[in-house]
C-alpha cells in the first residue's frame, strides 16, 4: 500500500515533534530507527490515525488519516510499545477472537484461525490463560498475534521485540520476513532490520537519513553515539 | 473471578432464566405477608437451599459475614422502637431474600447470567434505547482490565511507599486517574484497529475523532 | 458514543472496584460497608462527566447482579439488591450523574484554585452524597419496614467519610484536570 | 547487603511459577537472565516483598519480606519493567524530589539532588516536562533516576533497558557499573551483564545455572536456542 505523508508537522504545545516531513512509503519492509524522544512513536501514530498532523496531510492508499480514521484503522494493522493496552479482553483466545467476529467471519472458522495463529507464534499453548496474568514477553506475543490474525494490509510494529527473549526475537524476526504484507517496524533493535528494503532515520522529528540498512544503520550508529 | 461455585447440585443444572423468574417472585411474595409462621419455614426452606449448593464455608462466610451484621443491627434498631414481631418480620424477610439470591448467585455462571442479560436487552436494542453488544463489549472490558487497575494501583502505591510515602490518597489517584485516561486512548484506538463496532450494527461508522488531545 | 467512552466507562468501573479491593479504611469493628468506592464515584462524576460517569457506575451495577465480587469486601450477587445497602448502590448511578452534570456546569470554567476545588467539592457533596443517599434511605427504608427516620441512621454513619471523600474526590478531579484535561461528557 | 531465599515457592492458582528455589545473593552485581515467563519479574517481585512466598521465606538483611515489607521496601529500590506506574507526579522535577521529600531530605538540598541525578543519566533537559507526555525510552530513564535519588541500598531493576537507544543503553551501563549499592539486574540483554560478580538462569522457575557471566551466558545461549 502507499502511505504518502505530505508536508507533515506535529506539535503538542509549544513542542514541534515532527517538523514538516514528507516521504512516500511503498516498500514491503520499511524500518525507522532514531534516539529516543527523535518521533518514532509519534510517526508510527501518524500512519493510522491516532495522531492528527497540526499541519500537513497523511494519505493511506486514496483516504487521509484526518477523515478517514476507522476505515484506515481496519487496513492499517497497529502493535503498540506497551502490550497492556492492547489484549482487551480477559481470556487470550477470546482477544484474538473479537477483532474476526467483528469483521463477520464465520463464526465456525474462528476458533481454527484463532489457534493457528497462536502456533505460528509458538504461543499455542496460552489459549486459555488470563490476559493479565502473562508475564511481559507473553503479553507482547498475544498482542502480536492479536493484530496479525486479523490479516491488515500494512502492520506497524511499534518497538516489537522489547520484551522478548532470544528465541521470541529470532521467531519475530522469522515472522515478519514471511508477512506477506508490508510492513513499518520502529525499532532500537538494529538487527531487526536486515534484510529490509528501506529505513528512514529520525533526529529531532525530520528525516536524517533514508537508505537501505546497508548504509542507513551504520550512519546512524557513528552519528547517534 | 466470578462467585461461582462448580457443582453438579440440582440448583446448578436449572436454568439461568428459571432462577432468576423464581428470584423476582420470591423478593415480591415476602413483602405480601407479615405472617411469621409463612415466613419462617419459607427462611427455614432458603437455608437448605443454600446448603444444597455445598459451597466453600470460606466463601459463604464472606458473602454473609458484612449483610448478616447490618440485618443484626436493623433486627435491634426494629426491636427497640417497634415491637418483637416487627423485628421477626424484618429478618426473616431479608434472611429469606439474601439466602436465596446467594444460592441463585454461586450456582450461574456469569456467561450464563450474561446470556439472559442479553435476551433481556434484546427488545430494547430494538427500540434503539439501548446498544446490546456494547454492553456486552463493556461488561467484558471491565473484566479485563480489573486485575490490571488492581495491579496497577499496586505498582504505583508500591513505587511511593519505596520513595518514603505512605498513604496519601491524593499522590495514589492522581497517577491511577491520569494513567487511566491515557490508556483508554490507547485502548479505544486498539479495538477500533480491530473492526469494532461490526459491520452490521445499527450504529453506522461515525468518524468519530478519537482522542480530544490529538493535535490538529 | 464512541469506542472511547466506552474504554473510559469500562475503565472507571475497574477504578471503583479497584477501590473497593483495597483493604477497607475500617471505621468501627463493624463491618457496614464503609468504602473506599464512593470515591471512585465521585471521581468518575467529576472527571468523566454525567453521561460517561453514570455509565461506570451502572456498570458496576450490572458486574454485581452477575455475581462478580466487585464491592468492597469481595461481595456481590443478586442478593445486594434488595439488601439494605442495595439503594445506596443504586444511587450511585444518578450520584455519578449529578456531580459531573455540575462539574460540568460550574466547576470546569471556574477561575482561580481555590474556586475550582471548591466548585468540585460542591459537586461531589451534593451527587456523590446527597443523591446517593436520598435514594439509599428510602431504600432501606423500604426493605426493613423502618422509618424513613430510622433508616437516615445509617446515611449519619456514613456521612462524614463520605464528606472527607468528596474532599479528595474533588482535590483529585483539580489535579488531573490541570495536568490531563478531557472534557466532561 | 544479604538477601537469602530458602526454599521458596510461588504459585499463582494451579501454576507453580517459582519452585523451591534457594539462593544467597551477596555479590554487588547480580544479573538474571532466562526465557519469557521463566519467573524473573516474580523473583525480583519477591525480593521487595511485592509478591509473597507461598511457601519459604525472603530474608533482606535481617528482615522478612513477609513481615517487614515497609522498611524493606526503603532499602531496596525497584525500577519496574513498565516505567508508566512508577512516575508519579506531573513534572519531572517533582516527581524527583517527591521522594527525597518524603523522606525527610533538607528542603535546601533538595534540588540540587534532583538536579544531579538527572545530569547523571543525561536527561537534565526532561527537569520541566509533563512526565505523561514523554517517550518510551525518555520515561524509562526518569523513573530510573527517580530510584536512584533515594540512593537504596539495593537496586532492583526489570529490564532496564528495553525502551532506550543505543547510546543511552550505554549510558545506562556506565551508571549501573559506577552504582557504589548492590544491584540485581533481570534483563534479556545479555550484553548488559558484562563485568557482573555472578548470574543466575532461570527456567521454569528454578535455577538451571548460577555462575560467573563468563560461563553463565554461553550456557543460556546454548540451552536456549
Ligand atoms: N502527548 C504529548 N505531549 C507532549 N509531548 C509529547 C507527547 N507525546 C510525545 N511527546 C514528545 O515528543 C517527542 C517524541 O516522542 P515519541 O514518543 O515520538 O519518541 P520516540 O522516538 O518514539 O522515542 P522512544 O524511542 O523513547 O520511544 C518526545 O520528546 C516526547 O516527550
Ligand atoms: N499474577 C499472576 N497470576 C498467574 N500467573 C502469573 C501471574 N504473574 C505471572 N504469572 C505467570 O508466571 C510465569 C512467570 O512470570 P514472570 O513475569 O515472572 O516471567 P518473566 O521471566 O519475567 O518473563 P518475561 O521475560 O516475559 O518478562 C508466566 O508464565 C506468567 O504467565
Ligand atoms: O457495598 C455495598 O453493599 C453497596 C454500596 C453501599 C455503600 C454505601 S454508598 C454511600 C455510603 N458510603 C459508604 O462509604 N458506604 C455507603
Ligand atoms: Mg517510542
Ligand atoms: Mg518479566
Amino acid at each position: 500500500m502507499r502511505i504518502a505523508l505530505d508536508a507533515v508537522s506535529v506539535r503538542f504545545g509549544p513542542r514541534t515533534v515532527l517538523d514538516a516531513v514528507s516521504v512516500e512509503l511503498t516498500e514491503r519492509r520499511i524500518g525507522v530507527i532514531g534516539a529516543n524522544g527523535s518521533g518514532k512513536s509519534t510517526f508510527a501514530r501518524l500512519l493510522n490515525g491516532l495522531v492528527l498532523p497540526s499541519a500537513g496531510t497523511v494519505l493511506v492508499g486514496a483516504d487521509d488519516t484526518a477523515r478517514d480514521a476507522r476505515r484506515i484503522r481496519r487496513r492499517v494493522g497497529f502493535v503498540f510499545q506497551n502490550p497492556d493496552n492492547q489484549i482487551v479482553l480477559p481470556l487470550v483466545e477470546e482477544d484474538l477472537a473479537f477483532g474476526l467476529r467483528n469483521t463477520g467471519v464465520p463464526r465456525k472458522e474462528i476458533p481454527g484461525r484463532v489457534r493457528e495463529q497462536l502456533a505460528d507464534l509458538g504461543i499455542a499453548a496460552l489459549a486459555g490463560r488470563p490476559s493479565h496474568a502473562l508475564s511481559g514477553g507473553e503479553k507482547q506475543l498475544v498482542a502480536l498475534a492479536a493484530v496479525l490474525v486479523m490479516r491488515p494490509e500494512t502492520v506497524v510494529f511499534d518497538e516489537p521485540t522489547t520484551l522478548l527473549d532470544l528465541r521470541n526475537r529470532n521467531r519475530l524476526r522469522a515472522v515478519i520476513a514471511a508477512l506477506p504484507q508490508q510492513a513499518v517496524v520502529l525499532t532500537h533493535d538494529l538487527g531487526l532490520l536486515d534484510g529490509f528494503d528501506r529505513v528512514l532515520v529520525l533526529d529531532e522529528g525530520r528525516i536524517a537519513y533514508d537508505g537501505p540498512p546497508r548504509t542507513a544503520v551504520p550512519w546512524y550508529v557513528a552519528h547517534h553515539s | 473471578m466470578s462467585l461461582y461455585v462448580p457443582g453438579t447440585s440440582p440448583l446448578h443444572r436449572v436454568p439461568a432464566g428459571w432462577k432468576l423468574a423464581v428470584l423476582l417472585l420470591c423478593g415480591v411474595a415476602v413483602f405480601l405477608t407479615r405472617s411469621v409462621t409463612l415466613l419462617g419455614p419459607a427462611a427455614g426452606l432458603a437455608l437448605v437451599l443454600l446448603l444444597t449448593v455445598r459451597a466453600p464455608r470460606e466463601q459463604l462466610a464472606r458473602q454473609l459475614r458484612g449483610p448478616l451484621w447490618i440485618l443484626a443491627a436493623v433486627v435491634a434498631v426494629a426491636a427497640l422502637t417497634e415491637s418483637g414481631h416487627a423485628a421477626l418480620v424484618v429478618g426473616l424477610r431479608l434472611v429469606i431474600l439474601l439466602l436465596t439470591a446467594l444460592s441463585v448467585t454461586l450456582t450461574t455462571r456469569t456467561s450464563e447470567l450474561q446470556g439472559v442479560l442479553e435476551v433481556m436487552l434484546r427488545p430494547l436494542d430494538r427500540a434503539g434505547l439501548v446498544n446490546a453488544p456494547a454492553v456486552a463489549l463493556a461488561v467484558s472490558l471491565a473484566l479485563r482490565f480489573i486485575p490490571e487497575v488492581f495491579q496497577q494501583f499496586q505498582e504505583i502505591r508500591e513505587a511511593q511507599a519505596a520513595r518514603g510515602l505512605r498513604g496519601s490518597p491524593l499522590a495514589l489517584v492522581v497517577p491511577l486517574v491520569i494513567r487511566v485516561l491515557r490508556s483508554a486512548e490507547d485502548i479505544a484506538a486498539a479495538i477500533d484497529a480491530r473492526c469494532y463496532p461490526p459491520a452490521r450494527s445499527r450504529h453506522p461508522d461515525r468518524d468519530d475523532r478519537l482522542s480530544g488531545k490529538a493535535p490538529g | 458514543m464512541s469506542t472511547q467512552d466506552l474504554v473510559l466507562i469500562a475503565l472507571f468501573c475497574a477504578v471503583i472496584v479497584a477501590l473497593g479491593l483495597l483493604p477497607p479504611v475500617s471505621i468501627a469493628v463493624i463491618p457496614v460497608p464503609v468504602t473506599l468506592q464512593t470515591l471512585g464515584v465521585m471521581l468518575a462524576g467529576a472527571v468523566l462527566g454525567p453521561v460517561r460517569g453514570a455509565g461506570a457506575c451502572a456498570l458496576v451495577v450490572l458486574l454485581t447482579v452477575l455475581g462478580l465480587p466487585v464491592l468492597s469486601g469481595g461481595r456481590g450477587g443478586l442478593g445486594v439488591i434488595p439488601g439494605p445497602t442495595g439503594g445506596y448502590l443504586l444511587g450511585w448511578i444518578p450520584g455519578a450523574f449529578v456531580t459531573g452534570w455540575l462539574v460540568k456546569r460550574f466547576a470546569v470554567r471556574a477561575g482561580g484554585r481555590l474556586t475550582s476545588l471548591a466548585a468540585h467539592f460542591a459537586a461531589c457533596l451534593v451527587g456523590g452524597l446527597l443523591v446517593v443517599y436520598a435514594v439509599g434511605v428510602p431504600w432501606t427504608s423500604m426493605t426493613t419496614g423502618l422509618g424513613m427516620g430510622k433508616a437516615a441512621l445509617g446515611a449519619a454513619y456514613f456521612a462524614i467519610g463520605d464528606t472527607l471523600k468528596a474532599a479528595v474526590a474533588a482535590a483529585v478531579a483539580h489535579h488531573v484536570r490541570r495536568s490531563y484535561p478531557i472534557e466532561p461528557r
